[in-house]
């Protein structure tokens, strides 16, 4: 793998940009056997691959794609980090991630565009403000850093955030995570698919797993794919949308229910917005790209699906919502409208660890908010797999916290979503 | 905004139904009688399958009725629908049918045995 | 009559019918837009909604400004201001062209390599100059004054296009009386043939015969025509979202009139006839202004009367190009040359160019355009088998005209999730397997020529017809003259070695940027799309996505199929946000709810807070009161003497039926078999999960009837709730539930005078301690009014709730009040009303509990009903973790000052220091100041509090740690004294 | 303490010296030609749930057992909104105060909802501004009757006349319904 980096561009640029070469490796099929297999090439699988090969030395690692690589949630996200939850298992999980974005570019020698340029959560009630500021101590005891801000002190931090008095729901405050952002979503997939695949993991794209292969005692053997079968004693499972589908070919029924999650980005624009401004009262989000379109983003569609197509009743919903909050973007127009299939459980937290199935390991869950996660996940879901047991950050999340009823339910807890 | 076929009220707009989960999940007679596994499972395991799933409605700004439907979550394509508290209707594939997880019997609980 | 229009503040003149391109373009104007990445001068590429370059801004005054706008759909009127975007100081100037030269080091994906170092220096350094670089137009900054408007529309048959063939379908269609709707993004239906100068059909011009079938569709009253209506996008179902331009196009339209309109159509069938959009032809210096396609730059001459060049080169690889050099020439422009790049070239067309005296060359193709901010001339030549250059040959121009054959629009039935084919013969991808009720109709399918695209349209639009239900004759063929049959052709593949060969025009990605894409391993068509960015202009890769296409399948030598197409997603133009948020704004964003005494409140100085919709008052300040004086001093009233709260918001529930109270014994954790009527229960109700769900007071009426209450919140979901276990769990039960939380406003009456209060207005009933102690329920009447009188309390003082119907509660509100302040009270707010809950350690569901706690840890494990079999949640009450050790519970603080108030929210530690990492006890859920007790209160969930009661915990404040003792929540009355009087 | 309490009594509003306030601004909105609207005269309701006979002998009237559609007769209109529920609309003080009947549930909700007209060729696209039900007379013909949903509200739709629908919405929703009516009554 050739390294990037300034000085190299500028001798491509002189010689005709022919010494650049493929970014990944892409064979053609799987070989026989692998020490690990992941399935799902999105930004949770490519990493969890990158982190078994980097931190734990197993680098015969394949990574199963029925598409394209990333072109699952990874590349179809609002590309929102933050570490602010409420429960403290979750903010440990999240922060662990927000860490890791910070130095990622480099990790991967991959400019992943981490660009921490706060996220504001808005309050609308008296309610929301109680939950905001509960938030806000809990995330300062745990060392994460999350202020909250008079309405002011919001708007000076986002002017184009309106405080008229005539609004249907006026702005009381906001809580601020100056260290959250956004990140380049192809990006993420395509750097930890670069640095994987240097390290020997292999990537097999149009490759979809058709089954599951245990042997006499129950434990993993290998999956059988449109493209061969292949042997492995350790299967992860990290197929976002698709994991009841997965689970479902090792015989394990999954408390996940998958549902259509839509997205819009406005025309390009020049720089207009300066953070990210979330809402759960008014049920929208919104952040500008630096290519200048507004990303917004709102909550699921009301049923199970996966036909990654919603009802137009929800982009005008969402719109309305970001028309509500900011006027002035009444004119702007909706570039792009596309749906994702988002996998959720009850509790709104994602399930990362063993499954009954020895050597079946899972990852997944994350609802509407896995993107922020990715190399939190994808570092603790590698460290499960290596170990047979999970990374204490990670030990919280089992499968297991369905029958104890030890649930992590930060949208009980706080109304919050995403 | 899907069209929905209430079987009272006959094919209505998205606007007026709330999903309301996977059907045919019968709350047990005796809670009390079953193990934290299989509690847990009547809670919170869904087949959640690609393909023709059985799922309750309730056609809240309408009828008021709870109602179940068969729809395949790939296409949004409702293929039948019918009263709440009767069988899946013979002839609609069943969750058996090969886009679809296993059915409830032959499959393992997630708990650590 | 002319219209007058400024550009970059230049006045011209323009005529009716213009739009910005043809007006500007008639006054000699090509320099129109600048590229988003190397600013490279830009002029029309096409004439309609494919327009990738010329993006203008239109002013109308304050929070009208609109960016991006395509000067080719923008029309002009009298006094239309519209400026050039992305560039500095001027559009004929512009210092960031300077990126052109940068031009091989800004190769695609050229940031993902660089800009990493030092650490942070990405977000602080580049970023914003890379964002302040990019971008297009200027988002508007404030408020847009214009209203927008939405519409739900049904019909028959949706035709989409008014094209040869959606005209002909949307007559064929209606002829039968289906409900048919027509719509077209252009001004004037008729489309292609609007710009149609020699074809006659049934006799008339074009344009007459349009007129026509425009008259026979008006006449029929069950069609609806919509012009500058844009189908943007498929939903499920058949659902189709169109938006509709109702004002932009006037010089003074009426400002209360809506803006623009968004339609949600169903429709039984659907025919697309969204045509077919011409092709560029990649070679160097295809983006120069005054190259455009061959078919714009005939429709700005015969249908604008705007030559778009004095003499022009037409380059192409299809014969229709042949026609828009002949009525090019007929138009006065001087046609120099068709270059052919196939080697033959024969039909009718091709014939009357020749015959017209047009030089025509086969096998000859562009090399490369000259010119500084416009065309000047074409270099051609001739490529032989080795690749080798030949017969280079220089031609003066001012246009160029190019045709790389045409694409079919298959945006909205690829969204319907039709199966697309590819066709290698045309290279394009044509409408396969319908998976939506709908079909494609004319060039869009690929059937091209006015006959054959009349008669594809009647037929289509009759089989519509057919399939909804209705007579679907088909309408006798039109006779058609003067169109020349265009042959389908097939393009010919651009030259793989070329300098700056532009694909995607708006966002500057040329053919060397796909070969990298996929020299770096880019080769999914996904990826090769994110990484160079083709395609994702705001023309959504109208004019680029099939060139990008065959020349990745070129490179990678599959076919284009195995490459794959991009999805297509709507919308299919942009729609702006306005027009789908629609009415939703203000008071008509979300429903404002509002109690039948607000109107009181409002003129008695509430302030009101936000709880779901509704509006409830928070407190009634008096004088100069903040906040916190106001509610000090309704606590203190509410103590001393009475207090008058609108409770109406509350949910209520009737639940009536033989079964009604085994219903409520499943439903709620506690008994209510013996619970006799006249007699009150609060009662608790938890989700499956075991986990607190809703709490509210249940009076039984009769033995077969409940009148149940909730909280505000929590209405609809216990409705449901019940609903549900209601009628698919225990069908078996003989119960109704009706909500009537709107048919009873609720007066709370509270303090130590409440019963005085009540007594002399509640005609003749006995409200003393004996006939009605706390926790009871009577129905009667108060001032005339019917009544039911609950006698409860959450505020532990004596107290009275008064349920009357909603259009008697303001006159029954004002005869109480009369009495409240008589007897020394006061009305009262939430914020008052929640300090005096607090006080006696009652909690609020969704802030004491908050979905995680169960009935333990809130200390209210005594409401359940141990002996009852089953309730809802009951199992999981046995799950381990919620009985565990360290769970938080519900208890009291006191604060080692009193006068400190603590932060709802603050968190609660062992130690006074708190480095970070320290684990969290629990958290304040309220905290009020002192109001009644001298000293301020809190109540917070602390792991294992009911064991650490005396103890000391911390909570931790920016200021500092304040010790706390943990204490019983129940700070005043723990006998109950006060509400049993 | 008694059994039963007295069950409530279902006193005419006209019958109390006290005004009732509609909560919204009922000045009639006009749009010459095209639309009228206005509220509704004042009216008793009742919500009936449960046995369709016992009911419609206890109040003189054969309830519809057809979905999604209302009678009138006596004076009387009663609308079908489920498979046991109507609602009955009656002049003020024409109700017997009849709360009990056997196998069924009464419950008063005159106060609980209030009604709009509208009337004129243009009521069905300015409700179709946010219900989305096909209103062409042929998909919802003189005399269907149904909840549906108006903008973020629920409503109960009834159409009267080909041109003239009776719309019940409860009371804290009627501001809004009442407001988006009246933004979109100009078209």
């Amino acid at each position: 793998m050739k390294h990037f980096s300034a000085a190299r561009l500028l001798r491509e640029a002189v010689r005709g940009q022919s010494g650049w070469t493929e970014h990944w490796r892409s064979p053609d099929r799987p070989a026989p056997a692998y020490d690990a297999v992941i399935v799902g090439a999105g930004g949770h699988g490519l990493a969890t691959a990158y982190y078994l090969a980097k931190q734990h030395g197993i680098t015969r690692v394949a990574v199963l794609e029925k598409g394209w690589l990333g072109g699952g949630n990874t590349g179809r996200n609002t590309t929102i980090i933050r570490s602010n939850y409420l429960m403290a298992e979750s903010a440990a999980l999240y922060d662990h991630a927000v860490k890791l974005w910070e130095g990622l570019s480099r990790e991967l020698n991959y400019n992943v565009m981490f660009s921490p340029r706060g996220v504001m959560m808005l309050a609308h009630t008296v309610h929301d403000v109680q939950v905001a500021k509960r938030h806000v101590y809990a995330n300062q005891l745990a060392g994460i850093d999350n202020d909250w801000l008079s309405p002011a002190q919001a708007q000076a931090y986002c002017p184009p955030l309106r405080l008229d008095a005539g609004m249907r729901y006026p702005v009381l405050g906001a809580a601020l995570q100056r260290r959250g952002g956004t990140a380049r979503h192809d990006a993420v997939a395509w750097g930890y698919a670069r640095a994987a695949s240097a390290l020997g993991v292999d990537i097999v794209q149009n490759c979809e797993v058709t089954g599951i292969r245990r042997d006499a005692s129950g434990a993993i053997c290998g999956v059988d794919t449109t493209r061969g079968a292949v042997s492995a004693r350790r299967v992860g499972v990290v197929a976002a949308g698709h994991t009841s589908v997965v689970m479902a070919q090792a015989g394990v029924r999954m408390p996940i229910e998958s549902y259509p999650l839509q997205a819009l980005v406005s025309e390009p624009v020049k720089p207009c917005f300066p953070c990210v401004v979330m809402s759960n009262t008014i049920h929208a989000y919104i952040s500008q790209s630096d290519k200048g379109e507004l990303v917004i983003g709102a909550g699921t569609d009301a049923y199970t699906s996966y036909s990654q197509q919603g009802g137009l009743h929800i982009a005008t919903h969402t719109l309305d919502a970001i028309c509500e909050l900011f006027p002035q973007f009444r004119r702007m127009r909706m570039l792009r409208n596309w749906g994702g299939i988002v996998d959720v459980t009850p509790d709104r937290s994602p399930i990362i660890g063993k499954t009954p199935v020895p050597g079946l390991y899972v990852n997944c869950g994350w609802g509407t908010g896995g993107f922020k996660a990715t190399p939190g996940s994808g570092h603790v879901f590698a460290h499960t797999m290596a170990h047979d047991a999970p990374h204490p950050i990670n030990a919280p999340f089992a499968l297991d916290r369905f029958r104890t009823g030890q649930l992590i339910d930060e949208a009980a807890a706080a109304a919050v979503a995403h | 905004m899907l069209l929905i076929p209430c079987p009272i009220c006959g094919i209505r707009p998205e606007a007026e139904f709330t999903y309301a989960g996977e059907a045919h999940i019968a709350r047990p007679a005796e809670p009390a009688s079953l193990d934290d596994h299989a509690w847990g499972e009547f809670l919170y395991a869904r087949t959640n399958p690609k393909g023709d799933h059985a799922e309750r409605w309730r056609h809240t700004h309408g009828c008021g009725r709870f109602f179940n439907a068969v729809r395949n979550t790939h296409t949004d394509r409702f293929i039948t629908s019918y009263l709440a508290g009767t069988a899946r209707p013979h002839g609609t594939p069943s969750a058996a049918s090969p886009d679809a997880p296993a059915m409830r019997n032959d499959t393992e609980q997630w708990g650590q045995a | 009559m002319s219209l007058r229009f400024s550009f970059d503040g230049r006045s011209y003149l323009g005529e009716p019918g213009d739009t910005l391109a043809s007006a500007l373009l008639a006054n000699g104007v090509r320099l129109l837009g600048r590229s988003f990445k190397y600013h490279r001068p830009r002029g029309l590429l096409a004439a309609g909604s494919e327009e990738p370059n010329a993006l203008v801004e239109v002013d109308r005054g304050y929070g009208a400004r609109t960016p991006n706008l395509r000067a080719t759909q923008v029309e002009v009127y009298d006094g239309l201001v519209a400026r050039s975007q992305n560039r500095f100081p001027s559009l004929g100037f512009d210092l960031q062209a300077v990126n052109d030269l940068a031009a091989p080091l800004l190769s695609a994906g050229f940031y993902y390599k660089t800009f990493m170092a030092p650490r942070g220096a990405w977000a602080k350094l580049y970023e914003p100059l890379i964002r302040r670089a990019a971008g297009l137009g200027r988002a508007p900054d404030v408020a847009d004054p214009d209203h927008y408007a939405s519409r739900y529309a049904h019909c028959d048959v949706l035709v989409i296009g008014s094209g040869p063939a959606g005209l002909a379908a949307a007559v064929a269609a209606s002829a039968g009386g289906a409900r048919v709707i027509l719509c077209d993004e252009q001004p004037r239906f008729g489309g292609s043939l609007l710009a149609d100068r020699s074809a006659r059909i049934d006799g008339l011009a074009a344009p007459d015969w349009v007129a026509a079938q425009v008259g026979v569709l008006a006449s029929r009253p069950e069609v609806t025509l919509l012009t500058r209506t844009t189908a943007f996008g498929w939903y499920p179902d058949n659902m189709v979202g169109l938006a509709q331009r109702l004002t932009d196009h006037l010089p003074e339209p009426d400002p209360t009139l809506p803006r623009e309109r968004l339609w949600q159509v169903r429709a039984k069938q659907v025919v697309i006839a969204a045509g077919a959009i011409e092709r560029p032809l990649v070679f160097p210096g295809n983006d120069r202004p005054g190259v455009m396609l061959a078919d714009a730059a005939r429709t700005f001459a015969v249908r604008y009367n705007a030559a778009p060049g004095q003499r022009a080169v037409i380059a192409t690889t299809s014969d229709t190009a042949y026609r828009a050099a002949l009525d090019l020439q007929a138009c006065g422009v001087e046609v120099a040359l068709i270059a052919d790049a196939r080697l033959r070239a024969d039909g009718p067309l091709p014939a009357a160019a020749r015959a017209a005296g047009i030089r025509v060359e086969t096998g000859m193709r562009v090399l490369a355009t000259r010119g500084r901010r416009g065309i000047r001339v074409a270099i051609m030549g001739r490529i032989d088998l080795d690749g080798r250059v030949r017969n280079r040959e220089w031609v003066r121009c001012s246009l160029l005209g190019m045709s790389g054959g045409w694409t079919p629009s298959l945006h909205l039935f690829s969204q319907s999730r039709g199966e697309l084919r590819f066709d290698p013969a045309s290279e394009t991808f044509l409408p396969g397997a319908s998976a939506a009720a709908e079909r494609s109709a004319g060039s869009c399918r690929g059937v091209h020529g006015l006959d054959d695209a009349l008669a594809d349209g009647a037929m289509a639009g009759s089989a519509a017809a057919h399939d909804s239900g209705f007579d679907a004759a088909l309408p006798a063929p039109c006779h058609v003259e003067g169109a020349a049959q265009a042959g389908w052709t097939s393009p010919v593949p651009a030259r793989r070695k070329q300098r700056r060969a532009f694909v995607d025009f708006q966002n500057d990605v040329t053919s060397k940027d796909l070969l990298l894409a996929t020299q770096e391993g880019f080769h999914s068509i996904e990826h090769v799309k994110r990484y160079t960015t083709t395609g994702m202009a705001t023309d959504q890769g109208k004019t680029s996505n099939m060139n990008a296409l065959s020349i990745v399948a070129a490179e990678l030598g599959r076919p284009v199929p195995a490459v794959g197409l991009t999805t297509f997603r709507p919308p299919y133009t942009p729609v702006t946000f306005g027009t789908l948020a629609g009415y939703s704004r203000g008071v008509l964003f979300d429903p404002v709810r509002t109690t039948p005494v607000h109107g009181w409140a409002a003129a008695h100085k509430a302030v009101f807070e936000d709880v779901g919709l509704w509006k409830r008052a928070r407190y009634f300040p008096r004088g100069d009161e903040d906040m916190h004086q106001a509610v000090a001093r309704e606590c203190r009233t509410v103590r001393s003497a009475v207090g008058l709260f609108d409770a109406s918001t509350l949910g209520k529930i009737e639940i009536i039926g033989a079964d009604a109270a085994e219903f409520m014994n499943r439903m709620y954790v506690n008994a209510w078999t013996k619970l006799a009527p006249g007699r009150c229960r609060y009662g608790l109700m938890l989700g499956e999960n075991g986990f607190l769900m809703d709490d509210g007071v249940a009076g039984r009426l009769a033995p077969d009837r409940f009148h149940v209450t909730t909280t505000t919140g929590g209405a609809p979901r216990v409705l449901a709730q019940m609903e549900d276990y209601l009628q698919t769990e225990w069908p078996e039960l003989q119960v109704w539930l009706t909500s009537v939380t709107e048919q009873w406003a609720v007066l709370a009456v509270q303090g130590p005078r409440a019963r005085d209060v009540l007594a002399p207005l509640v005609d003749g009933m006995d409200i003393e301690a004996a006939a009605m102690p706390h926790m009871s329920v009577a129905v009667g009447s108060i001032v005339g009014v019917p009544m039911r009188l609950f006698r409860v309390s959450f505020t532990g003082e004596l107290g009275f709730e008064v349920n009357v119907p909603a259009g008697h509660a303001q006159a029954v509100w004002e005869a109480v009040h009369a009495r409240v302040e008589a007897l020394g009270g006061c009305v009262y707010g939430t914020e008052a009303m929640h300090v005096l809950r607090a006080e006696k350690g009652y909690i609020i569901v969704g802030q004491e509990s908050d979905g995680t706690a169960t009935l333990g840890d809130l200390g209210l494990g005594w409401a359940i009903a141990k002996a009852k079999r089953d309730f809802v949640g009951k199992r999981s009450l046995d799950r381990a973790d919620m009985t565990a050790v360290g769970r938080r519970q519900l208890v009291g603080l006191l604060t080692a000052d009193p006068a400190c108030v603590l932060d709802e929210g603050a968190q609660l530690t062992e130690a006074a220091a708190a480095p970070v990492g320290t684990r969290s006890l629990g958290h304040v859920t309220s905290s009020y100041g002192e109001a009644t007790l001298g000293h301020s209160i809190a109540l917070a969930m602390l792991a294992d509090g009911r064991a650490r009661l005396g103890e000391t915990v911390y909570a931790q404040r920016p200021e500092g740690a304040m010790p706390v003792r943990v204490v019983d929540p129940v700070f005043l009355d723990p006998k109950g004294v006060r509400l049993n009087a | 303490m008694p059994d039963t309490l007295t069950p409530d009594r279902l006193q005419p509003r006209d019958a109390l010296p006290i005004l009732f306030e509609l909560p919204y601004d009922a000045r009639p909105l006009v749009v010459p030609g095209r639309l009228l609207l206005h509220p509704a005269p004042d009216l008793a309701r009742l919500v009936l749930r449960g046995d369709a006979s016992a009911l419609g002998v206890a109040f003189s009237l054969e309830l519809p057992t057809q979905p999604c559609r209302a009678v009138e007769a006596n004076g009387r209109s009663a609308l079908w909104l489920g498979p046991d529920e109507w609602l009955l609309l009656a002049s003020p003080g024409t109700l017997v105060p009849t709360v009990s009947v056997p196998g069924a549930a009464v419950v008063d909700a005159g106060h609980r909802q209030v009604g709009l007209i509208l009337e004129g060729p243009s009521a069905p696209d300015v409700l179709a501004a946010g219900c989305p039900l096909d209103l062409h007379p042929t998909a919802f013909p003189v005399g269907m009757c149904t909840r549906t949903v108006f903008g973020k509200a629920e409503i109960v739709l009834w159409r009267q006349d080909n041109a003239r629908f009776h719309v019940e919405v409860w009371r804290s929703f009627a501001a809004y319904v009442h407001g988006l009516l009246e933004r979109a009554a100009p078209l």
